[in-house]
């Protein structure tokens, strides 16, 4: 195998793990800045992906310059049956808890969430997200600037929180601020 | 971490197994009781909290048992010797997981990983709250996990007032005043005015040395019976 | 191409698609679920994907049952380039420690891990589980019910592995000479 072909499978292989990981579509320019190479030589990996992808469950999608990995719209079916797993379960116990620390300590970042539950929190805030309890408020003015979260409208109505008397006095609360500063 | 000088360790299994390896030992009842010295000098410089130091001295003890039968080959007890064979046999173990922990870093140090997707899946938003709340059992909650909140380690902070460190060299010295002042002193006088347990331990070493190197001299009449320090010199 | 054929080819898709979209590792049991299939399907489609993941840009990794995509590790200069993401690990020796006696001898308790290292590891065990890298994953059987941890797929993914049968045995360890590992 000659040097140049092993070097086409490593980008092939470099930009299938871009395109993966990406939060939005990438721009042929911003996939190849982060391998390092023109942008010529990326075009040619994209066909060659777009190749191996005929009958997987993963395709390759582009609007104009932009590239996104998608799953194959013949399995949609079953793609939101799994999804919509998770939402016909009520909510754990863990939720329930990290739903109260938002409810009655927001707005705060997930970080926080976290130091609090003392467990790793990603994905039981994103099940509170998809089911409309909390949504993102701002973001903080700290380092990296974290998304704050907070409790929804709806749900502040549905628990007949909106009155703010409702709301748990600050003396209440004490116990807790004094934690948080020793921290 | 702990940390006396330029030397850090986690614990004192750690500690044991850094200053059995600085000497190029094996793991043997041998070479433990080849670095309690060094282990002891390592703990009476140690800051840390009364739990954290209380790990180090159970150590310390144990080892203890291994010096004094080294300068008094007489005392035997199955019990300790138990307890050292235990030591042992836990160091042991806890070297094959550092040899894990460091094979884990170079793994680590490789900077090989696997990122999952960022993108979410552009799932629709649908209300679906939790059934039969209300805000009451909502606060309920929040308390509750408040309560399971690992109490804050003040203790650090408060009790760590600087204590005063003593060594071997220092006891030895006032056990020697001490029998120049009286014939006899009891062993029991002696530990009365130590602070912690770490002086009990450091006092205990430096009467073990004196009697090597033929300073004092000790009779218990009985076991049990308090133990009676002249000194020879 | 025969039936049988067509619809193995389309498991395979299926699978693939699901473990795409997913938010967290799926097990057999939820993989079969959704598709409406015994989990005995599922496994040779598993085995399929793996061996198409070789030399691309997206693996499959798995922890007991449960299964998830990655990128690639090999990948992961480009990919930290990409998110903005510091690649350096920054655990600790202890954590480390603890790490290796959890990986090595899950499920165990926190009394357990102590009695290995000879010290307190609350706040090693806490931020080991905020960190994501362990998590509980049941209770023992004994006087008080103490939480059994282990390590979990971020663990897995993380130190860029396949699955933990990647790290060396326990006796293949007490064989490595120190020097040779710190090289």
């Amino acid at each position: 195998m000659s040097g140049i072909e092993t070097k086409n499978i490593n980008i092939k292989s470099i930009v299938e793990s871009l395109l993966f990981v990406a939060e939005k579509p990438l721009s042929l320019l911003e996939i190849a800045e982060a391998i390092g190479i023109p942008v010529s030589e990326i075009q040619k990996s994209l066909k060659e992906l777009e190749a191996d992808y005929k009958n997987r469950g993963i395709s390759l999608i582009n609007k104009g310059e932009y590239f996104a990995l998608i799953s194959a719209p013949e399995n949609s079916k079953e793609v939101s049956r799994l999804l919509n797993e998770e939402l016909r379960h009520d909510l754990s116990q863990a939720a329930l808890e990290t739903l109260a620390i938002i409810t009655y300590k927001q707005p705060l970042t997930k970080a926080e969430i976290e130091e609090i539950r003392g467990v790793n929190s990603d994905q039981i805030v994103r099940n509170l997200m998809v089911r409309g309890l909390i949504a993102e408020i701002g973001r903080k003015e700290s380092v990296g600037k974290p998304i704050l979260y907070g409790t929804t409208m709806e749900f502040i109505q549905y628990c007949g929180l909106e009155n703010e008397n409702a709301l748990p006095k600050m003396e209440e609360l004490n116990l807790f601020e004094k934690n948080d500063e020793a921290s | 971490m702990y940390a006396v000088s330029n030397d850090q360790f986690e614990g004192p299994l750690d500690l044991l197994l850094q200053l059995i390896e600085k000497e190029k030992l094996e793991i043997t009842t041998v070479s433990l009781s080849k670095i309690t010295s060094a282990y002891l000098e390592q703990i009476e410089n140690m800051q840390g909290t009364s739990s954290e130091m209380a790990d180090f001295l159970v150590v310390a003890a144990k080892l203890l048992y291994l010096k004094s039968k080294e300068l008094l080959p007489d005392i035997k007890s199955d019990e300790e010797e138990e307890e050292i064979e235990d030591l042992e046999a836990k160091l042991r173990e806890y070297s094959i997981y550092k040899k894990a922990a460091a094979n884990l870093e170079s793994i680590l140090i490789d900077g090989q990983r696997g990122y999952s997707r960022r993108a979410k899946s552009e799932s629709e938003i649908i209300f679906l709250p939790p059934q039969d709340i209300n805000h009451q059992m909502l606060f309920a909650i929040f308390q509750e996990t408040l309560n399971k909140l690992p109490e804050q380690i003040e203790e650090r902070v408060i009790t760590d007032s600087p204590e005063q460190k003593i060594t071997i060299e220092d006891k030895k010295k006032i056990i020697y005043s001490l029998t120049k002042k009286k014939k006899t002193i009891r062993f029991k006088e002696i530990l009365a005015g130590a602070k912690n347990k770490t002086e009990v331990i450091v006092t205990f070493l430096a009467i073990l040395e004196m009697i090597k190197q033929k300073e004092i001299g000790v009779i218990q009449k009985e076991s049990f019976a308090d133990i009676l320090i002249m000194g020879l010199k």
